[in-house]
């Protein structure tokens, strides 16, 4: 079984349903000869062609724009945004037509494409390379939002991804691209869209998190559990549609709930799911719903930026807050 | 080639019949079937009808928001006519006559006007996108068609139509320039109706001309007299005859005139004059065809008269048609937002199902 | 006092900024010469001529990114989009630049500008002419998000954004631009932004909304009054920064919270406000905190919009819901 | 007029040095006193030291990602020249020419680069824009900037940089659809250094040059030599002057290249040859420009390398002073979202103050 990283999750699922499947097309900014400012997709164009894989120009809306004709068309396109932050000028596409064209046409046009890009901050880098934008997509309907924290996660969604007959949105936490490696199956495999993971079961708490955070949450549930705590940890993978099951089943075990998002705090993607176990458990809840997150300012360059970043050492001092809270 | 012969850097518009119906250069004039220029005729004055019913609609409070076609019937329907079945369109949202042209049922487009979605899903063999509002945005659309064709080694071709207010917009740029780069088989039809709502096109550009803009992208752009019917199917014939050999895209600016308000909630006398309205109606696309058509004598008015009749009647028709059936079906606002319902749209779907069936709603 | 609806409120306030403060310039699509298709700028280019009150070729990202420019040379723009669906091409202007200058420069270079437009639905319009995205804005910082839900709060506020140091995102509910009239001081006066306003007292249930849906909420209230449930009703007035005093003293006293907005319910306002509850009030709760809102699906064009908008109806159920709630 | 003689249509290109400093057409050498002549140069080279210096501490990893400029120094310098101080700039990420001709310190040129956003607090009396990542947006505030000037009564210019890239983003299109409309006193100042990143730049357009792009937009472009100090001096005064008087908008392409990588995260080899490279390292704009002024009487190789070295130890001295005090103040990323702090933010700022204090992080 190979050895994979995250961005070689990437590139080895991509790799796999092009072989599958001649429809697929993967094109973006850099995305072609040299494959991906990330290599996320190197080596595809050498492999299946320029036709397949395939340089645009700096045009983020062009490159939305274009792919939903193509998916129109009989194609499945995949789509790669160079970075978090340059996503914002391809927005009146995604909302206008990529989330709406199943609708608007009662079924006939559909796009089944995927929009990917590498997501989130904490790798030091010039401004805008470091947004964690989900919850705009989150919000619109006819968008799914999918974001992994594996390499055996990535391969299953982004492959799910692609054979999905509707649009989704990939978003690929950059700061653990290459963070570590574990073994991916080289066979065809699917994890669900709309499943969340759980990743640690436990008792006394429900800590719900998702992409690079997931990491960081482990590691405080670690110090945790030194201390005789035993959370359970839910991995989203999919942000909508989100898995409302997973997280209130938790919850009425637990009876407590911590969100961990790297996102800015108000307003994202923690809200909704406060919102959500108060109106399917509300009775079951010991202790106040609560949020490890970003404060409401705009991601700092990197010399602020150890400010900013949600860390274990949070994440660890809310757990304690919540399991100690009595009611 | 029209494209090199037309140069908008010299002034240049193509036209072939003069308002008054006059062959400005025979050499010009189209080989097109005797029937299909009766057809052609009867398309434009069924638009028309349509048109002008669609407003007298809304006007008694029947139909929602419509955006009137009348004078652009020639940009649209005659550029319509150049595409071959297999073609695409990706529509802005004043293309009546193109959607006719095309073949698309006056009660499906009917449907869509009177507000309900079932109207953007047109017959599965006619290639047509549905309406597209935020301007220029389909643009991209008629690429990634073009460009999924060649890579599917398919010669298909597609069309975009916007305004003159479309040229302003990001897309526009974003999709001739990406049309340039990959040769994409798109034909961009501008029809320069010299209005965006109350804009007169020198606020949208200081651009001479709409088509000199194609040099900026790496290819040709050619002004036609968008109320020249025979003019506007030459140049899109060329342009689609090219894109389907593999030379890439062409812009196509008609230059024509809205003559109705920019949608049934516009009082364009607040912005423009009347004088300037009637300059335009004597350069009427239909009337210069009729009598072109009069003089090869295809057309009468004793034919022109029988066939509004019955336009008129069955413009009648489809429209009670919609009025009887047309209210959008509760489940079909929950159905098609993916291919299946999220387990929270189910609940949510439940949830409203019973508010409204208790209330008597459904 | 005149009497005015709402966006004669709008042009009356625009009017007198203009006169007063000679560095406002107001632009938009069709917002010269016209003034606008909702007629919110009428008479403002003849009264202050056409390089003060201006229209624009159809660009938003060039009417927002232009007006960045021009904030920082010395004027205070306000501009005009023509519907809440035509914002999404200026967001790259909007959350890249709007909302980041003044962080960017440490406080050299400020955006003293304010982006208007109509939103939301109930007009039996066209798609994109019915969206209502104010939490896509809330969630960027450094935006002030504002929407108001009469006349005198209109002229008090639009004026209270113009002369704000920092940018603001004015969000007219065009439902109610002319639903009703009312008497609006020629004076001179600012409703500050960041504060709610209680719009009716009451000791049974709090309910938070805002725009369009104040009005719908009343009637709601109406008739729960006839039942002897007297509800608080809290109109936001600002989304961002959220009057969070407001709201945490108003569920202290009631012990429930009802949220109505006219939005998609997911991953809206009305999460961030319950989340926000739960943090602060928790043990004060008798009741889960519910939402009122439309439901996760695309906004239908006319013929079904009536079963998309949340209505006084819903509402006045979901106050029984919540009031009778037992814990 | 040069835009007028040097039509990108005909394949023109304004070049005054050619590479090997001979002086092609001794009529368009411009009046420019021996003193700035020489600053000029001393500007150049100060540029290329600090950027080789920026590099060598980034692959130190001292600082953060950094944008080479090497090879692009006679476009920056050359047109910031042209500009009065009060005129506007609007960079975007790779102008540290630009940035230094323009007067702003090292010192605070490095400390963005270092990761900090004092790095963007100019001083006051300086009109420069901070550094702008996302392509092309930039352009649109130069039009503003401009606008505003003019709507205010007065004669300031601006100037927006942006790469051949760049000319691909819908921003680029509507802020010179806007300038040209509005007759803005914008110079539009296209760096083509052939590549955006990994792509070449006939994968960006298909237009044959990005000077007649501006003919889209209803004026005039022209294509220098953007290795050739005197070249695009010329070009950009003429630009800016004409803007001054009302005559409206220019584009420039400055044709140039990118001698060193994307940034410091790239690795060029990976996708272009090292002839090319070496063909343009033939054409660097400062060689040419020393054998100018040498052949004037104005250098020398003893002037060179004493001010060189003397360069170096101020580029040093720059950096280290960074190093020393460069790291953000924790109070510094809350105080700045608006003018005076939400409560929200205030309670933030308390909590995560807290924090970091109690683990002696402040
Ligand atoms: C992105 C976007 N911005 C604004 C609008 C509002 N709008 C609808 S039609 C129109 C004018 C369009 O003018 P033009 O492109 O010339 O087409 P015409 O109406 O003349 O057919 C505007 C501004 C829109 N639909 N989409
Ligand atoms: C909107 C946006 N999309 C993508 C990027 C990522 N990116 C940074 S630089 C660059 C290439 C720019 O090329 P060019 O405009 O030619 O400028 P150059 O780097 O050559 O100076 C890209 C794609 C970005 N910064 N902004
Ligand atoms: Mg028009
Ligand atoms: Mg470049």
């Amino acid at each position: 079984m190979p050895v994979l990283n995250n961005v070689q999750a990437v590139n080895y699922a991509l790799m796999q349903e092009m072989e599958r499947d001649p429809s697929v097309v993967v094109f973006g900014e850099d995305a072609g000869y040299e494959g991906g400012v990330f290599r996320a997709t190197v080596d595809l164009q050498e492999k299946f062609g320029v036709e397949r894989c395939f340089d645009t120009p700096i045009s983020e809306s062009g490159i939305v724009g274009a792919a939903v004709g193509m998916a129109i068309n009989g194609l499945k396109p995949v789509v790669e945004l160079q970075f978090c932050g340059f996503t914002y000028p391809a927005f009146n596409q995604i909302i206008s037509h990529v989330s709406r064209m199943r609708n608007r046409s009662r079924g006939r046009f559909t796009l089944p494409m995927v929009i990917r890009f590498p997501s989130g901050g904490g790798i030091r880098a010039l401004e805008h390379h470091s947004e964690s934008p989900e919850v705009l997509f989150a919000h619109i309907p006819g968008l799914k939002i999918v974001m992994p924290s594996t390499p055996y996660d990535t391969k299953g969604l982004l492959t799910a991804a692609i054979r999905d007959p509707d649009p989704v949105i990939f978003m690929e936490p950059k700061r653990i691209y290459r963070a570590f490696k574990q073994e991916v199956p080289e066979e065809d495999y699917v994890i669900e869209i709309g499943k969340a993971n759980v990743v640690k079961e436990g008792e006394d708490l429900t800590i719900v998190t998702w992409g690079a955070m997931v990491k960081d949450t482990l590691k405080a549930v670690e110090e945790a559990n030194k201390k005789g705590i035993f959370p359970e940890v839910i991995d989203l993978r999919t942000i909508a549609p989100l898995d409302r099951e997973a997280i209130i089943q938790s919850v009425k075990k637990t009876g407590r709930i911590l969100v961990v998002q790297e996102a800015v705090k108000s307003f994202g993607v923690a809200s909704e799911i406060i919102a959500l176990v108060n109106e399917k458990a509300f009775l079951h809840l010991e202790a106040p719903p609560a949020r490890v997150a970003a404060p409401d300012i705009i991601v700092p360059l990197p010399r602020g930026e150890q400010y900013y970043m949600p860390n274990p050492d949070m994440i660890y001092e809310k757990i304690l807050e919540v399991v100690n809270f009595l009611t | 080639m029209l494209v090199d012969q037309y140069s908008p850097f010299e002034g240049k518009m193509l036209q072939i019949l003069d308002k008054d119906g006059n062959v400005l250069d025979e050499s010009l004039v189209p080989q097109i079937p005797d029937e299909d220029l009766v057809k052609l005729m009867k398309t434009m004055l069924y638009t028309r009808t349509a048109d002008r019913k669609a407003l007298m609609y809304q006007r008694q409070g029947r139909m929602l928001t419509y955006a009137p076609n009348e004078g652009q019937e020639a940009c649209q329907v005659g550029s319509a006519y150049a595409l071959a079945k297999k073609d695409w369109m990706a529509p802005a949202f004043r293309e009546l006559g193109a959607w006719l042209q095309r073949g698309v049922d006056l009660k499906t487009i009917f449907l869509y006007w009177y507000g309900n979605e079932m109207g953007s899903k047109v017959a599965d063999d006619i290639r047509i996108l549905p309406v597209s509002i935020p301007i220029s945005s389909q643009c991209l659309h008629a690429v990634g068609l073009a460009m999924a064709a060649r890579k599917r080694g398919l010669d298909e071709v597609s069309i975009a139509y916007f305004g003159d207010g479309g040229t302003s917009e990001g897309d526009f740029h974003e999709a001739l320039n990406l049309a340039g780069v990959y040769k994409a088989a798109t034909v961009f039809f501008c029809q320069n109706n010299q209005w965006s709502i109350s804009v007169p096109k020198h606020f949208q550009t200081a651009s001479e001309t709409f088509a000199q803009k194609a040099y900026a992208y790496g290819f040709k752009g050619i002004k036609v007299d968008g109320n020249d019917i025979l003019a506007v199917y030459v140049a899109t014939k060329e342009a689609v005859e090219r894109g389907r050999k593999g030379e890439g895209p062409t812009l196509i600016e008609g230059y024509t005139y809205r003559l109705g308000p920019h949608t049934t909630s516009d009082d364009p006398t607040r912005y423009r004059e009347e004088q300037e309205v009637d300059e335009w109606r004597e350069k009427d696309p239909i009337k210069r065809f009729r009598i072109y058509l009069e003089r090869r004598g295809l057309w009468s008015d004793e034919m022109e008269k029988q066939f509004v009749q019955e336009a008129d009647e069955e413009v009648e028709r489809a429209f009670k048609e919609v009025e009887q059936s047309g209210n959008t079906q509760f489940d079909d606002i929950f159905k098609y937002q993916y291919e299946k319902m999220t387990p929270l749209l189910e609940e949510q779907y439940a949830e409203y199902k019973a508010f409204f069936q208790e209330r008597g709603m459904l």
